[in-house]
């Protein structure tokens, strides 16, 4: 298990290259990232995340073990930026390295499901001059709460 | 009675900054009562301190409103979590 | 979009450096690689896939592009080995770019089930002087059906 | 008469080699007739020829056994597809 947060930018293809385990069939893999047009085509300057102290890091500790156990995966990882993040950059990447490729895949959404709505962080995007602070939707809500049922 | 220091986060912040100063009793407050003190102190937070998505998190631990926090403890407030 | 057909093994890392496209929020990829143990523990020494003229390629180009259709992607990416592939070598990369994760995840998972069931290839695993021709499981067939309800 | 070439592709390659030569009349043969002839003159295949999990491409197309080939004509016989 990896999980890393990282003030600096992040290459999700060198961390995939990274991400080598002997014996896995499927690794999955998943980038989110920062976009320079909102829903109302407003023009974003950046995205800004905040952590709290080991709070943050705790939170996605708890994802990548309960996604190890869940799934029975070979791997995973998380790593996930904080502070400015500009339009085109990476915000978070996560992998999965299981047997088989259902595994890997529901691993991936079930831990992009659980960091939108459990990892501790807060964000606001940037447009214009004006602060718009990010929450998750009702669908994200209900994406991880059916990993519940 | 003694101050406890209260850190804000999210856009809690935006509205009375990172950390804010609350009296509290030499014994301690519960989560509940803080809030009150929290909203009498604050007059800007007096709504929004009672949402109940508004979790308090003490020592790094997020926590229901029945624990008792003294001062020098890490008390935070943690709107509702984005991350992703 | 961009399919291929390799006969080399392949660098997973270096195709998703080179999967980028601007304005997307969401990147998922898969890797499916060769394993080194078979489901009866029987030690496998190398995987042979069979490709068919140009109508392998055309199955894959028929797969991209039906799910940058189905699911309003801004770029996929498919390429698949052909050839004698060894233990923890990939065998396959998707990818897949779009606005949002679920979409993107979703087109990767749609990938995979039609490449295990569509594409034309065949393929054996060689263990100790046996060749053994493996062919979509039940499950294989129930994940790819699954789409077309 | 003419001979066709058809190729035999994945664990087909294996019961009879890559290609196979069938006789065909000049004005040529539905797929489904195509089946018989090569069962009759591979004796090995004639089992596995005629299950309907085994399709038929004709110049780098799926067809179905109704479409007639002739000699010079790129004709195959796939078994269950397995990629990924």
């Amino acid at each position: 298990m990896a999980v890393f947060l990282s003030k600096e930018p992040i290459d999700p293809s060198a961390l995939l290259a990274g991400f080598q385990i002997e014996g896995a069939g499927a690794i999955a893999s998943f980038t989110g990232l920062a976009r320079g047009t909102g829903q109302d085509n407003a023009v974003i300057s950046s995205l800004v995340l905040q952590s709290y102290r080991g709070v943050t890091l705790a939170s996605m500790q708890t994802i990548a073990v309960e996604s190890i156990k869940r799934f029975s995966l070979l791997h995973a990882h998380i790593t996930h930026r904080s502070g400015r993040i500009l339009p085109n950059e990476p915000i978070v990447f996560v992998a999965a390295a299981a047997l088989h490729r259902a595994a890997a895949l529901d691993a991936v959404s079930y831990m992009m499901d659980l960091l939108k709505t459990e990892a501790v962080f807060w964000k606001y995007e940037e447009t214009a001059g004006e602060k718009r602070w990010i929450e998750p939707t009702e669908a994200d809500y209900a994406r991880a709460q059916k990993w519940n049922q | 009675m003694a101050i406890l220091q209260v850190e804000l986060c999210g856009r809690l912040a935006d509205l009375a900054g990172d950390v804010v100063d609350v009296e509290v009793p030499n014994v301690g407050i519960n989560v509940s009562d803080l809030r009150t003190a929290i909203a009498e102190a604050y007059p800007v937070l007096s709504q929004i301190i009672f949402d109940s998505k508004i979790r308090a998190c003490v020592d790094e631990i997020l926590v229901n409103d029945a624990v008792v926090v003294r001062a020098g403890q890490l008390v935070a407030f943690f709107p509702p979590l984005s991350g992703g």
